[in-house]
């Protein structure tokens, strides 16, 4: 056993007082099929588990494994009447949940299992206040009068951390933060105590600084409550960082399971091992040549950003005149070198994919943009045209930037008819010469984008982004969306085409550790402005700005033996990029802290 | 002055009388009616006003007799005139000059007397363009008329009020039907000091002489009418109160008949309940059948090729089939053959008119060079039956090559095309259909056959103008004297006689009227049917079920 | 929200206007003189002109529409051409009615289409969803006055349940209010069906549904204030289609309201009373929109009026 | 790769099959639909085949078809459907009357749906003051009450055939532009079309190979379920006597004539108020089962 768990008072939290060890909660055997057009497939099969007491049991695995309907079944919140529990026996104490009807499952849930969802904004009814939502469970499993029920609520507010939880009472699930919301699922899934609490990708929708505070706040509750939980996440950095137990699913079969540290340290299945092998990791990002410490600004930089300002405008008042504006991007500037990838970071809403689409065209703004000598603003609309070309973009999600109603070579040829380039014939075979070497076969053109798996999608964008022949790639989260083995191909993909065309990327992204490992230079963003930027070992090694440091101290470490200690709340919320007109907000000034690091004085 | 002539007043149906009123008048009472009681009468549209000066419909014609007097009136049940707010009248011998006496002590319901004034007032304001009355042209005999319409002066110099209770009318022109004119509603008394109270909105609260006054009016709902306990004529209105109910489909009002919940359904009987009706003899036993001074008719363009063409007009008063439009309408009309209904003075008996012969139809078009038919337009109103019968009309009409299409548009779309030189070939005339304003047989020429009526904007839509004719009018309209009236009648059947020799009309048929009431309605059957009071002479008529 | 409903109140004028211009040019172009209805037959040219000129009808169109927007600003819409009264008068006395009937009406579609819609959403898929679907089909597909007639006869006529028209009791308000409900209530189930079945897909409901609440609950406090939303954005759409509705069923039912008055006016081309009926509709569509939208942030907090 | 991770396997099959594909086998599956298509196809064959499949000419008034009274016949062997108030066989009325509704359902349809398409793309794309303009007057339109406005329109103009599907477009292409709009607008912003600016791609490319083809399936709706409305209105006008001109039969005006009727002779207006019904009900249903199947907003909420 490694020192981090054992440094993690586990059994210690039974403060319930019954013996450690003894399980809450069994299932054996259990499968749940789902019909489908084409008859009935089973997305659980025979699956076994125990959850002890006080313990944290992590179900990992990638899309489709299963590990979501687990939960589902669990709470018999399976979707009617798609789904159904076909075989297995879930046994809470002494109760089978899956021979109860539906008025004994309702005295269950939420009394003695709790569930909370991924994404804390759609999870709460946007027209009851917290109060009404937080109270009415309370009434409906205890006979306490409303203003006990009230009580309650609000001590269990005050568990959550939330101030002035009186007055949050009155507030409704939009005035508050991604953040916030969480605590007040967490709340209402607590407030009555649970044996047993699942948690279902609880901070996978949450900024990575909001993310360590909720799995923090997630471990005291458990130490002073002495749930138990499952916890559903892909994030083999949140199964490191919360675990007691660990159980891999894969195609709906359990493959592996363990305690987390002979899970992380010792993975005996090969998908485990993989999983591990492709989960992305701060301080691995060796492999990468530094371009040197200085950062050469001249004229043959692919692209010069300067000053960049995005804004929209806002309307309101008596005439509907313009009275307020989104200040989204706010002065940036920054240079991309060819070969180089430039990596654009921060948390949403600060302005990095605003700053992307500025450089692809697609909104309005002001500054200069300078691509490959030529600045945009100044040039006449065919000129445009022709510049755009050296610039392409590959967005986030690969399903929604492909035109579902053509056919992917149409969609990959599309570009050269555009530009006029290439005859047909010459088209077709550009376009399977492409499809090779993204690693799709030439015979796959034919077909739809929806007949193909997200990662191949993605390859079908970065397909398309090369058919041009650009000197600069814009990828916009492109491999957030993606499985982690399939994040790890698709970046190895990024680096080798760099690698053989020279292309320089912009790489926006949120996640630190897929930047730490294919970035050359990172630069960070806040509220629409940098406020760091230097090379990738600057940045990782020597974080000078505090929302730097907060940003990589906040990323879970996919090591259970590296558990991070307590991370610092933070005390207010991000202030609004929404400001009265007339009023911009400050602006930062970069200052060099050696060899080109620029960091912003606060 | 020349001698003026005088006379009694006679019982002649056709005669014009003059006259020194009586306690005949009086007498005319029913002694088998009732007083008191209360009857509802409904309609489907609005009652647009209660002025004498404006309304113009078939619901507020009769309304407005029952709320205002004349100084003539008809007998009740009949078309004989009759003096009624005057007491006596003389006729200068050239015909001229027309002297009335009042009657004393009458009374507008506001309690003042009626007098002379009132009445110059009267005709001085329907004349007046500012009133915009739709009766204006009526008057145009009175001296000063045109210079009144011109709007030159505010009063009629010929109108003199003698004393309180005598006034004289003096005409350019020798008026036989100057005594009609003053018993239609636009010369009914009305008070100044009322009018200029209400100003437009006197239609809305009308004050007046007659046998009912206003009680209540609730737009679009109701209108109640209640017994004027200071009416002139002692013994009359028989009724305490009538309920108008606004906005009640035909059919509807028929059933609430049936019911017991109406008296009167002023729309008549709706002809998809007709045959019912008339099968059940419990209920055919209150429906009173009676003549109407009505006449439908089609029009045919005479200045628009081919209708230019008289054997082409011909051709069509031959092709239509008079019986079968009567028979769609469940016989409640009577095939025409000439302009004047039957029941008008100057109807002529001995008139054929043209007979329904395809044949000869087809001949006459093959002789005015249209052998294989032509194309043409025939509008008509858009409310049942009217297109139907355009329908029947059209199919008479392609039976003998005649292609005709139809313009079923609102009644104001087909005023509109019919007033236009260029604007309708042929205009079924139903439900814009002439309804006499009064029993004369001038009443059916001048607007609608004579050059007057040719005009744009005009309601000659046959555009038919007959300076001949027109002469012979003016000459027939002189006699004055009633002792030739049986002579005037012969000169106006001439006329119509030539009129249909040029065939600009096909008149087609003259409806029937068919009332129906409740079983406890009482009074003569005429009063029913009366040709001016439409549908029942509210004055005269009572319920049985009271004391 | 005061900023807001000024920028609405400015917005909902300039329709009004728009409005009006549109339907007095259409007005205009008749090919029906107006002048022609009033003089009446025994009329002279010369009256004709004096009458056209005294109404200002031989002014050019421009000079028309300045003068009917001046006195509309003073409040005035003009006198009837045939009726002489005020327009407004006789749009007020008629307007009680058609606003019961609209009041009416719309209990009738709320009751019977959010019901319908709720339970079929409740039993999606079952024999009783797909008969109340086809059944609100029938009512979308529906001719008014078919229905108006239908009803007429067997609820009047042959039971003898209702009176056969007329106006003044409750009893005379269930049938015309039937007739003009049946359409809405078949829009509003359909889309109650789809609202709510979306609604209960919602993440929210599952978590409503894990905390243990019970059916009830979870279907009347949690799913259906979310679903009621577009159902209320509807209700202001609805007002355009009653005030068309309103021509036909009045009609049916001699029902004595402002459709009646409106189709007479049409007959007779009386053009103020056309002008001032079809301000007053698109004032009421205009109102029922805004009404629509300053209701919607008291069931939904999220939308804010700005 | 030999790797045992989840490959980047095709989920060919997994998926619902391309949208567009099988529109008719889908449509043949649902019950509803069948009902729909089946009434709309009877009603094309009774209006196509009309003058074989009944002996009479749909204007003869015959002298046998009124009693001596002038009442019209009830249902029997000559006349199936019994006869109008103008002696014709309401049977022939009823099928070729079915040709006027079909060619204003159509037509009519067909223009609203062009023009609403036309102002809701342009406005949806576009947005800026064209887009505004667009916009305002469509709100403008709405605030119109739609039967008001076609009865002034129908008053303007000589009404015929043409002139009435003119009048129903006018008046109906408002809903179909509101929904464009919203779609377009929606579509303008989703990812695959930014990604096409990137590439460089026009408007006229964008517009045309990107967006119409997605507005498709609700171009399609709402032009099935048009045609319902659009039957319903047509129904009405002639229903107040300014629809299409007599003779010409349709559903409408065969009760606008004979709605007086409706007790002594209800055949009269229960036969083609039944037939307005059926075929309204027909297109509804087509257009909800289409929704269904084409429109992926909607998708899975039957």
């Amino acid at each position: 056993m490694s020192a981090g768990v054992t440094s993690r008072p586990t059994g210690a939290a039974t403060s319930v007082g019954s013996p450690a060890g003894r399980s809450v909660l069994e299932i054996a055997g259990l499968c749940v099929s789902v019909r489908g057009e084409d008859g009935e497939r089973e997305v659980v099969s025979d699956l076994s588990l125990t959850l002890k007491r006080g313990e944290t049991l992590c179900i990992a695995g990638e899309s489709g494994s299963g590990k979501s309907m687990t939960a589902l079944a669990i709470m018999q919140l399976l979707p009617q009447p798609a789904a159904r529990i076909s075989s297995g026996m879930i046994q809470l104490g002494e109760i089978d949940l899956a021979t109860l009807n539906e008025r004994q499952m309702q005295r269950i849930r939420g009394d003695r299992i709790a569930m909370i969802f991924q994404e804390p904004m759609t999870s709460l009814n946007p027209v009851l206040s917290i109060g009404r939502q937080l109270t009415e469970s309370i009434e409906a499993h205890t006979d306490l009068s409303s203003a006990e029920a009230r009580r309650r609520a609000i001590e269990a507010l005050k568990a959550v951390r939330i101030s002035e939880a009186d007055s949050r009472l009155k507030q409704f699930p939009h005035e508050l933060s991604g953040g916030m919301r969480q605590r007040v699922m967490i709340a209402m899934a607590l407030a009555l105590k649970p044996d047993v609490l699942i948690a279902d990708e609880p901070t996978t929708a949450l900024d990575v600084t909001v993310q360590g505070e909720v799995l923090e706040l997630l471990r005291d509750l458990q130490r002073e409550h002495g749930t138990s939980i499952i916890l559903i996440t892909h994030d083999m950095g949140v199964v490191a960082e919360m675990a007691d137990r660990v159980i891999v699913m894969r195609h709906g079969r359990m493959v592996e399971e363990g305690k987390v540290a002979d899970i992380f340290a010792r993975p005996r299945a090969d998908y485990t091992r993989e999983l591990l092998a492709a989960v992305p990791r701060i301080g691995t990002g060796a492999g990468r040549q530094d371009l040197g410490q200085t950062i050469p600004k001249t004229l043959n930089q692919v692209a010069l950003v300067d000053d960049l300002h995005v804004g929209f405008d806002l309307r309101g008042g008596f005439f509907g005149q313009v009275n307020r504006r989104v200040h989204a991007v706010e002065g940036v500037s920054f240079s991309i070198a060819p070969h180089e990838t430039l990596a654009l970071v921060g948390e949403s809403g600060c302005g990095k994919s605003t700053t992307a689409k500025a450089l692809a065209g697609l909104v309005p703004y002001q500054g200069d943009i300078v691509i490959g000598g030529r600045n945009l603003s100044g040039l006449g609309r065919d000129e445009r045209k022709a510049v755009r070309r050296d610039v392409q973009m590959i967005f986030q999600d690969p399903y929604a930037s492909l035109d579902p109603r053509m056919r992917v070579g149409d969609l990959v040829a599309e570009p050269l008819l555009i530009h006029g380039i290439a005859s047909k014939q010459e088209r077709r075979e550009r376009v399977a010469t492409l499809f090779e070497r993204v690693g799709l076969s030439a015979d796959q053109m034919d077909l739809y984008p929806h007949e193909f798996s997200g990662g191949q999608r993605q390859r079908i964008c970065i397909a398309r982004a090369l058919a041009l022949r650009p000197k600069l790639i814009i990828a916009d989260e492109s491999v957030s969306a993606l499985d982690v083995s399939v994040q790890a191909r698709v970046l190895d993909l990024l680096k080798e085409l760099q690698r053989e065309f020279g292309i320089a990327y912009l790489f926006i992204s949120h996640d630190m550790a897929v930047v730490e490992n294919i970035s050359d230079r990172v630069a960070v963003m806040y509220l629409g402005q940098i406020v760091e930027m230097g090379t990738r070992d600057q940045v990782f090694s020597n974080p000078r700005h505090p929302y730097t440091k907060r940003l990589i101290e906040a990323v879970p470490v996919p090591d259970p033996a590296k558990r991070r200690p307590r991370f610092a709340r933070l005390d207010q919320e991000i202030p609004s990029p929404t400001r009265k007109i007339g009023e911009p907000p400050p602006k930062l000034t970069l200052k060099d802290v050696g060899n080109g690091h620029l960091v912003a004085a606060s | 002055m020349k001698k003026f002539l005088t006379s009694t007043v006679a019982a002649s149906a056709l005669a014009l009388m003059l006259g020194m009123a009586s306690a005949r008048a009086e007498d005319a009472v029913d002694p088998n009616a009732k007083q008191g009681g209360a009857i509802t009468v409904t309609y489907k549209d609005d009652v647009a006003t209660l002025d004498p000066a404006i309304g113009y419909d078939w619901q507020n014609w009769s309304m407005i007799k029952s709320l205002f007097d004349g100084l003539m009136d008809y007998e009740p049940g009949t078309t004989n005139l009759k003096p009624d707010l005057a007491e006596s009248y003389e006729i200068a011998p050239d015909g001229k000059t027309f002297t009335f006496k009042l009657r004393h002590g009458v009374k507008f319901h506001n309690g003042r007397e009626m007098t002379a004034d009132d009445v110059k007032y009267t005709i001085d304001r329907v004349t007046n363009p500012k009133t915009q009355s739709p009766g204006a042209g009526f008057f145009g005999s009175i001296k000063g008329y045109d210079d009144v319409a011109a709007g030159k002066t505010e009063g009629l110099s010929g109108i003199t009020v003698v004393d309180p209770y005598t006034v004289k009318f003096e005409l350019t022109r020798p008026d036989a039907t100057f005594l009609h004119v003053m018993a239609i509603n636009f010369s009914h008394v009305v008070p100044k000091e009322e009018v200029e109270k209400y100003g437009a909105d006197f239609g809305k609260h009308p004050v007046g002489t007659g046998a009912f006054k206003l009680a209540e009016w609730t737009l679009g709902q109701r209108i109640v009418f209640e017994r004027n306990p200071d009416y002139w004529h002692k013994g009359l209105p028989h009724l305490d109160k009538i309920t108008f109910e606004i906005g009640q489909e035909p059919i509807v009002a028929l059933l609430r008949l049936q019911k017991g919940e109406i008296d009167i359904p002023g729309d008549g009987i709706p002809p998809a309940k007709f045959q019912e009706v008339m099968a059940d003899p419990e209920q055919k036993a209150r429906v009173v059948v009676g003549g109407q001074l009505h006449t439908g008719y089609v029009t045919m363009n005479t200045t628009m090729a081919p209708f230019d063409n008289v054997k082409v007009r011909q051709a069509v008063n031959m092709a239509i089939n008079k019986d079968r439009i009567v028979q769609l309408i469940n016989n409640r009309a009577v095939p025409a053959n000439q302009p004047l209904p039957p029941s008008m003075p100057g109807y002529d008996k001995a008139f054929k008119g043209y007979p329904h012969d395809v044949a000869k139809a087809k001949a006459l078009l093959a002789e005015a060079g249209h052998p294989d038919g032509f194309e043409t337009q025939l509008f008509a109103m858009n409310t049942d039956p009217n297109p139907r019968i355009a329908q029947a009309i059209q199919q008479d009409l392609a039976a003998v090559g005649i292609k005709a299409s139809i313009q079923s548009l609102a009644q104001a779309n087909v005023i509109a095309a019919g007033g236009d030189k260029a604007g309708a070939p042929m205009i079924w005339s139903g439900g814009m259909a002439w309804i006499a304003d009064f029993p004369d047989p001038s009443n059916f020429y001048g607007p609608i056959l004579g050059c007057a009526g040719a005009v744009p904007g005009g309601w000659n839509w046959s555009w038919y103008c007959n300076k001949d004719l027109d002469a012979k009018a003016a000459e027939a309209d002189s006699v004055v004297d009633p002792a030739k009236a049986g002579e005037r009648d012969k000169m106006w059947s001439a006329i119509y006689d030539k009129i249909m020799a040029d065939a600009p009309w096909a008149p087609v048929f003259n409806e029937q009227r068919f009332t129906m009431k409740s079983a406890r309605m009482g009074g003569a059957d005429n009063l029913y049917v009366d040709p001016v009071h439409i549908p029942i002479n509210y004055d005269n008529v009572y319920v049985n079920d009271v004391q | 929200m005061i900023p807001y409903l000024g920028r609405r109140v400015m917005q909902s004028l300039l329709i009004l206007l728009g409005v009006s211009l549109i339907t007095f040019a259409l007005l205009y172009l008749l090919p029906a003189d107006p002048v022609r209805q009033i003089a009446g037959r025994s009329a002279t040219p010369q009256t004709v002109e004096n009458i056209r000129r005294q109404l200002g009808l031989d002014q050019p169109f421009v000079v028309q529409y300045w003068h009917y927007l001046m006195s509309l600003l003073s409040g005035d819409l003009g006198r009837s051409y045939i009726q002489r009264s005020e327009v407004t008068e006789l749009i007020v006395s008629r307007l009680p009615a058609s606003l019961l009937l609209m009041v009416g009406a719309i209990l009738c579609e709320l009751l019977i289409g959010l019901t319908m819609g709720l339970i079929a959403a409740v039993k999606r898929g079952t024999t009783t969803d797909q008969t109340l679907m086809v059944a609100s089909f029938v009512g979308v597909s529906a001719p008014q006055f078919v229905v108006g007639l239908l009803l007429l006869y067997v609820f009047a006529v042959r039971l003898g349940w209702f009176p056969i028209g007329g106006y003044g009791t409750w009893r005379h308000l269930v049938l015309p209010s039937l007739t003009m409900g049946i359409l809405g209530a078949g829009w509003y189930a359909r889309m109650m069906r789809s609202s709510m079945i979306d609604v209960l897909r919602q993440d929210y409901v599952r978590t409503a549904r894990a905390k243990g609440l019970a059916r009830g609950a979870i279907l009347f406090r949690h799913a259906l204030p979310n679903a009621i939303l577009p159902v209320v954005a509807m209700i202001g759409i609805d007002i355009g289609i009653f005030m068309g509705g309103i021509v036909v069923v009045e009609s049916v039912f001699g029902w004595p309201g402002i459709g009646q008055l409106a189709w007479q006016a049409i007959q007779r081309v009386d053009i103020p009373i056309i002008m001032g009926v079809t301000l007053v509709s698109a004032f009421a569509i205009v109102l029922g929109n805004l009404l629509a939208d300053i209701v919607a942030p008291f069931i939904d907090p999220r939308i804010k009026l700005r | 790769m030999t790797s045992p991770i989840a490959p980047d396997l095709s989920a060919t099959g997994r998926l619902p099959a391309r949208p567009r594909a099988g529109v008719w086998r889908q449509l043949l599956k649902r019950r509803l639909a069948v009902l729909g298509l089946v009434i709309v196809a009877i009603v094309l064959a009774g209006a196509i085949l009309a003058p074989w499949l009944t002996g009479y000419d749909p204007n003869e008034q015959m002298f046998d078809g009124l009693t001596l009274e002038g009442a019209p016949l009830p249902p029997d062997a000559k006349f199936w459907l019994g006869t109008d108030l103008l002696g014709r066989d309401l049977l022939t009325r009823i099928l070729y009357g079915a040709r006027t509704s079909l060619i204003i359902g159509i037509v009519a349809n067909g223009v609203a749906l062009l023009i609403g398409t036309l102002v809701g793309v342009t406005a949806g794309y576009f947005r800026g003051w064209i887009g505004s303009v667009l916009m305002r007057f469509t709100d403008l339109m709405m605030a119109f009450p739609a039967l008001l406005l076609a009865i002034c329109l129908a008053a303007v103009f000589e009404p015929s055939l043409w002139i009435v599907a003119m009048v129903i477009a006018l008046v109906n292409w408002v809903q179909t532009a509101r929904v464009i709009y919203t779609e377009t607008s929606s579509l303008s912003e989703r990812e695959f079309i930014d990604a096409e600016r990137t590439i460089g791609a026009g408007a006229p490319r964008i517009l045309f190979r990107h967006i119409l083809p997605h507005l498709l399936p609700t171009i399609i709706v709402w032009g099935t379920l048009g045609i319902s409305t659009t039957v319903l209105l047509e129904a009405t006008l002639s229903y107040l006597g300014i629809g299409v001109q007599p003779p010409t039969a349709s559903w409408g005006n065969i009760i606008f004539e004979n709605q007086t009727y409706f007790q002594a002779a209800p055949w009269l207006v229960f036969f083609p108020g039944a037939a307005i019904l059926a075929l309204a009900l027909a297109f509804n249903l087509i257009g909800d089962a289409l929704r269904d199947i084409l429109d992926p907003t909607q998708r899975g909420r039957a």
